[in-house]
């Protein structure tokens, strides 16, 4: 199913808005700023706009169509009652700086989200303004910074482990903290000892992925905390595996004093092909006064107040400041907030024991056919980890990725964590069945036996995708990043086959 | 649960495939006193769809939104009419429940559409290159600052009229970097300030930073600044809240910026008290390896057809680590596509019809709502859609609020906006798109001057 | 993208929908009559759900996927603005036998509607309750035979254009008319010269298309209606191809006494892969007195009131009846409205204008190529027809039918009419683009010239469709019409490829 | 205009092709005379988006929608929850803008949907077999009355306590086909009324209708009246307005039905004000042949893959023309989706558990409502959710009328839907689901109680 781009479908002359009002000319005093003539971008009328996009669309691999094991990116089934929710009039169609008398609902569905994120964690108080993970990372960190600074304690090392997410040293980093590596033990968790070795004046504190990106509880999570905290130090703990655990641990009784929750990771708003996220950051007690603004609190005649720049030096005197625009991602606030009551307390323990179950039933599947590092040590958490170990000399972990997309499933994610060579990690997450997780199985045995007969096709997989594999060299080396009219070029879309297929 | 798909056989045989007695055998790892043996207290249980429904309904009647009432607000979020298309598209499951495009094979929707979007905005802003977009406006102004400190090696931006949340935002983070940021503190007069600006850079200065149309309503001569900045070695970073207003005006790059940054919320997205929201953020093409964000960019595949993958990921956080451009890993993708959409359906023309209107509208209300008695127009020099009246002797905030008593949502408060500057407690912002009807017009200006009489 | 079956996905046990009211028993007194057991019936979770629809949807092809140029079958776009406003609570949550005080806004959409048709086809009443264009077919000809009834004038004969739709001879019959043919001329229209000599006592009336199904209007339509009329009989006119001549004609100025609209042809409503239509009848003054119930009046307050069966002795003593249960297709009503508003008058002549355009432009792209039996004889309306009578022995219609979606398009309408052999009869509406009909032309082309060239390839499209031909004698030979568990049948699915390409 | 993509150049370019000197020339066999030259008078020019909404949202308000009131309509539409999976799939392109699958390489979807939507109505109605829908009950009852004198080719029906409207309905196409229909008109009473039904049974007999639930709420004993039509070689065609019934009571299947038609409105469609709705129909396999509408049916690819098709189109009026079954072309194929995916999330349990939460509410409003002075529950033989009140002394209608200026959507009086039958007029049909919470039943109770007073 070929679709050209829009700016090869002829648009010029057409609309797809009609307008009822004629505005005549511009006023005289803005007549020097007005453009000479319109931005140059094609317009298509109602009926091609519905069908480009339609048809792109059908190019996208997504969870309405199947599983997604990526492991450490949660994909997990996203409710459509939280879209009808998110698009209530009262929430859709609001203004982020109407006067707080006409928005109490807006207030009182963030007060009761962060309620609630606080109570699962155990922790003190929550900043709900970041718009992502990463985001909800670096308010963490900087939360942590602001704390030590007030306490006239610089410290310029923040520690992580290899096996930590990218965003993790980038966010450290871009804090203006040195990131220096955590050590781990052959079980693929932090090593205890060592990390004791290393604390010291000069360590701010520690990055620490629970559980970690090897699918694994981190048993010493108290044990680093108190380690850390007696150093000086402070915990901040990467919550993108929350999912695991929701309902069954709250990481608060580890010690931890700083976690962000990725609302559509564990509370199941959409991705949407690369966001938008939300990432609220739950804070111990140590770090609630540094909380960013805004955040809510309720007057002496028990109104929503949203404490900002004018309330802030009553309310938050000792508060890091603003990390954007407004007051968070309020779409994915009423999603998460849907999600979580739908589920209550008792679902929500449910969604984590059937996450845990269904990455165990993968890893026991699979372990005999594929290298499975850590298996021997007990059972994984949300994720099952396997490397390429017993392949083939040629025979890699991409190939068995692009291989299962012949099978009809998106690749598990891979050479991550890179502490495993050739990583495979899959998450299936709650919401696959036992039936689609059996196929999903069949498949990756095949592939592995395929593998390791050296099956050549493996190769040149996929075949029956949209794209072949695609020359990211060439992306890279020479960007074209927007498109250019070539001389000549027609603007013709190719014959293509039906999209049914 | 009607989200878990597991029965109770299916766990029972998948336990005993596992070889675990129970469920809680998987979580041997966890410390048994951290181990909760029962629903965490003080949530409620699980809800049908329908009790959930009629919860959250209830939060959001809380709520008066803006279809009920005359609605003047804008400062950084606008209300604009979102074809029904778009909201049809960004809501089929391919798009909305896609992980982001790591393997393009099986991911050319969403990333032509991030192709085809970078485009749009590098053509609206007048820039060479687009980025896939970022957190939200504010943010991408920070990156903004923090990109010309890696191009320019300095450290010092002046920072003009732009809206205060993008100025805090910058803040925070430039406390923790050690830049430094240059406020000029705008008032409430018609002078768009560039001279004002221009008296701040000098020599060590990294990037000025002006907002087009600024927080006031009113259109500063980027030209001017520009060749200010050039001059001493800065760049022109210029932010664009209300990208309608490209419509009308001359693009930022066509006058001389070297980074545009915006909120795109105004096309596609809607208000959404506040966000997800959609950050902009195009440049001059030999900046490409030093964006921040993700890039969409051509190539072949195998069998030498077209097709499109995110690129220069060497910049990005999942390969470079704490050498990354920045930490950023989720941008705002299905904000981007409703924005595309939007814009595919207006094209360059119906932008600029919708700009126009939205012009002629504001210019109306502000020529009605400046002749009340009380009420002094500040922007004389002109304006795109949003315009500051000034209130001698009344706060903005206590207006505003006595409006929204009689059903209206008139404008937002510079107080608000500046609570450290008193002479600005006077300013109220006026915004009027194409939603904005006569006789909203016409309720606001009576309301007005019952409240100033 | 295979898919099994919902009985096969092993659904016991699920449960999609949650439930918060315990029910305890059921009361005693109907204790006899409750079930012993569940009506046996899979259910599935809502992320299985969504994934089974959204994997079968990919299966299909629509016209949010690429043209629909089925001539008679008008497949225009659907607008996303219909679908908004007909779920609108005031409207998508309103009782029917609601007092009619509290629906005067959904009362006032039926008004307006109606209104509007009257006007643009220049009739006295309309009966908005069919609920389909069949079933606006039998209001029409229920009221003729009503009408002639009531002048104590039975007639027992109905005739029939031999190229007109299936519909039009079953309603007759179904209404207990005999019915005949009327011949056509050469050049594929009613032939006066021998329609008015069958004409006499024994003939109720005629059924006439117009445009026609051979894309023709007909241009005696005034003479037609007035021997008709001159021989005691009444005018039903088939409005299926009314979209040909919106706002350019009106019907009612032919002299015709009743006309049926598929709001779905011309008005844009979805038909959502077979239905709901709604098909409200124009009808003359003549037969207004006859419309069934209910239908809206104003009472002397200016309220809207529904005039049913308690009503209707005073309001419509000469109604020949209730054709359906409530009022009509209100969901369509809202959808029609809205486009008629969206288009206006100005717009619905352009909506015609393009239609007919875009008809006559494939016409003349392919007359070289394929036979094209009346274009001799000047412009086409809104669809273009040809034969097979330039193919070579042993191709057929179908071929180039089936070879057209593995070009990407959906086929032409083929066989029909039967008056012209081997029948193609293509539709492009107004919808399609310029560009979009030089692709379907090229592919047409480009079939026209393989089946010349007697390229045997074609008998086996399609190759590129989620299924190759159906074996449609072996499904009516012996029906399956519904699933039965196999002894033995796993329920597995079949492993698939991904659905992008 | 937004939904038109030619553009001016396109056009000229077309009538170049085409050889026409202007539009006007293609319209040429039109008499000059009857060729508009202008718009058509008496409508509005065409409009934006946003002006459309907002009319259409303006005439929305002046409704009153069930949402925002106790809401206790039933007889023949059914207020249920439906899942929001369920609209957002129907929305879905490929299903809502597909065409009637006559290319069924190309329409699997709609029709697996399909064979799957027969399976789930088969087994609801416990009969062999069903079709892929009709237009709504009412047309489905006549139609199942049609086949049966087909089947029977007798010409007699006698009809039980029926909707008024699916009565009128057949009345309308008896009185055209010379069918005779024989209505046993219902009293206010608790008796079901079987005796009476089955006394006007005779050896001319084609069918005896009967509801289940009855229109008064009733459950009739069907198998008593099966065995007394199966003795005079009649057929027993039973109506089910309400298929949430069947997942507390036995299939009518099962209790000797030949054919079972209904209104599946309840699971999946919504209110809608009365359509578009979808019409049940089942029957014993070996009447397949007689069936009215389309079928679906299981077959081969030329590969041999299973794949569906519309089968026995014999049967139809593309086809057959004059000679067919029914007239019927369009069904209601996205209502059959609509209600396959609710089935589909429910299963049989979930049916079940619905059912029994709509009994007891229903019974929990009844002894309440019953409880009130001046009020009798006629239904004391047992209901489902739906139950009769008779008010003595008082019109329903002008209760019912009294109610709405309260606020309270409280039923549907019997003298609107029998105003032929005056001893109906104390009828008040009440309906309690399943989205009836306590506090509307006793906001119901006080406002009736008052009225009554």
């Amino acid at each position: 199913l070929e679709e050209p781009l829009i700016f090869e479908l002829r648009g010029k002359g057409k609309c797809g808005v009609d307008f009822d009002y004629d505005p005549g000319e511009p006023s005289p005093e803005i007549a020097k700023f007005v453009r000479k003539k319109d931005v140059e971008l094609p317009a298509l009328a109602e009926p091609e706009t519905v069908r480009h996009y339609t048809r792109l669309s059908r190019q996208n691999y997504a969870i309405d169509l199947g599983p997604f094991p990526l492991g450490s990116c949660t994909m997990k089934h996203n409710p459509r009652l939280n879209e009808a929710v998110a698009r209530l009039p009262g929430f859709a169609d609001i203004h982020p700086l109407q006067p707080m008398d006409t928005v109490q609902g807006a207030f009182a569905v963030i007060e009761q989200l962060a309620d609630w994120l606080m109570k699962l964690t155990n922790m003190s108080a929550v900043a709900m303004s970041p718009k992502a993970g990463a985001h909800g990372e670096l308010c963490g960190i900087l939360a942590m910074r602001a704390a030590l600074e007030a306490r006239g304690d610089a410290r310029e090392v923040v520690l992580v482990p290899e096996s930590a997410h990218g965003t993790n040293p980038a966010t450290a980093a871009f804090a203006g903290y040195k990131v220096e590596n955590i050590p781990a033990t052959k079980d693929g968790r932090v090593d205890l000892a060592k990390l004791k070795e290393r604390l010291g004046p000069d360590v701010a504190g520690v990055m620490i992925t629970n559980p970690n990106t090897c699918g694994l509880f981190e048993r010493d999570m108290k044990a680093i905390s108190d380690a850390v905290h007696a150093a000086g130090g402070l915990v901040y703990c990467d919550g993108a595996n929350f999912n695991a655990i929701v309902g069954k641990v709250r990481p608060g009784d580890l010690g931890i004093d700083a976690m962000h929750i990725n609302l559509h990771k564990t509370f199941s708003t959409p991705h949407g092909g690369g966001g938008p996220g939300s990432g609220p950051v739950v804070l111990s007690a140590a770090l609630a006064p540094f909380a960013p603004i805004p955040f809510l609190r309720r007057d002496d005649k028990g109104r929503l107040r949203m404490v900002e720049e004018r309330s802030a030096k009553t309310h938050a005197p000792e508060s890091f400041g603003r990390m954007a625009a407004f007051h968070g991602q309020m779409g994915m606030f009423t999603r998460a907030l849907a999600y979580i009551l739908s589920h209550g307390a008792d679902g929500l323990r449910q969604v984590a024991e059937d996450a845990v179950l269904n990455a165990n039933y993968v890893l026991r599947s699979l372990e005999d056919v594929l290298d499975a590092p850590y298996a021997d040590a007990g059972p994984c958490m949300h994720e099952a980890l396997f490397s390429d170990d017993n392949l083939p000399d040629g025979m890699t972990t991409l190939d068995i990725a692009k291989g299962l997309i012949d099978e009809g499933f998106h690749p598990m994610t891979v050479y991550f964590p890179l502490v495993v060579h050739g990583a495979m990690l899959i998450e299936p997450t709650e919401t696959e069945s036992k039936i689609g997780l059996d196929r999903f199985i069949g498949s990756m045995r095949s592939l592995a036996e395929r593998a390791k007969a050296g099956d050549e096709t493996l190769k040149s997989a996929p075949r029956y995708a949209p794209r072949r594999r695609m020359d990211e060299a060439r992306a890279a080396r020479k960007p074209v990043l927007t498109w250019k009219a070539a001389p000549g070029q027609p603007g013709e879309p190719s014959l293509s086959e039906i999209g049914g297929s | 649960m009607r989200y878990l798909p597991l029965t109770e056989t299916d766990r029972s045989a998948m336990l005993e495939k596992i070889g675990a007695s129970d469920i809680d055998a998987l979580f041997a790892d966890v410390p048994a006193e951290a181990l909760q043996k029962t629903p965490i207290a003080g949530l409620p249980l699980h809800a049908s769809e329908m009790a959930v429904e009629r919860h959250m309904k209830r939060l959001a009647a809380q709520n008066l939104s803006a279809a009920d009432a005359p609605f003047f607000l804008g400062a950084g979020a606008y209300r604009h009419h979102v074809p029904a298309t778009v909201d049809h598209i960004i809501q089929r499951g391919e798009f909305l429940t896609a992980y982001t495009p790591y393997q393009p094979e099986i991911a050319q929707g969403t990333l032509q559409v991030l192709f085809e979007f970078q485009t749009q905005v590098a053509r609206m802003f007048g820039t060479d290159i687009a980025n896939a977009s970022m957190y939200d406006g504010s943010t991408a102004c920070w990156e903004a600052i923090a990109m010309a400190g890696r191009i320019t090696k300095k450290s010092r931006a002046v920072i003009g009229a732009i809206h205060p949340h993008y100025l805090a935002t910058s803040q925070t983070m430039a406390r923790f970097t050690g830049d430094t940021l240059v406020p000029v503190t705008p008032v409430l007069s018609a002078d768009a300030g560039e001279d004002a600006v221009i008296a701040e850079i000098d020599e060590t200065t990294s990037a000025v930073v002006v907002q087009y149309p600024d927080i006031l309503g009113r259109i500063p001569d980027l030209q001017k600044i520009a060749d200010a900045a050039h001059e001493k070695g800065a760049l022109l970073i210029t932010v664009v809240t209300e990208p309608v207003a490209l419509g009308l005006l001359e693009s930022p790059g066509s006058l001389g910026s070297d980074v545009v940054v915006g909120e795109g919320q105004s096309l596609g997205v809607g208000l959404n008290f506040g966000g997800p929201y959609l950050g902009l953020f195009g440049a001059r093409e030999k900046y490409t390896r030093q964006m921040p964000g993700r890039l969409c960019g051509e190539t072949v595949d195998a069998d030498g057809k077209r097709g499109f993958v995110l690129t220069l990921s060497t910049r990005e956080q999942h390969i470079r680590r704490e050498k990354a451009t920045s930490n950023i890993c989720t941008n705002s993708g299905l904000c981007a596509l409703a924005f595309s959409i939007h814009m595919t359906l207006l094209g360059g023309e119906g932008l600029g019809k919708l700009a126009a209107i939205n012009h002629a509208r504001a210019a109306h209300a502000a020529k009605r709502l400046g002749a009340i008695k009380g009420v002094e127009l500040v922007n004389t020099g002109g304006f795109f859609n949003e315009f500051t009246l000034r209130l001698p002797g009344h706060d903005a905030r206590e207006i505003a609020f006595r409006l929204t008593k009689r059903g209206i949502l008139g404008g937002v408060s510079m107080g608000r906006l500046f609570p450290d500057h008193d002479e600005m407690g006077e300013g109220l912002l006026v915004c009027v798109t194409e939603t904005v009807s006569d006789e909203d017009i016409g309720l606001f200006a009576d309301a007005l001057e019952e409240e100033l009489a």
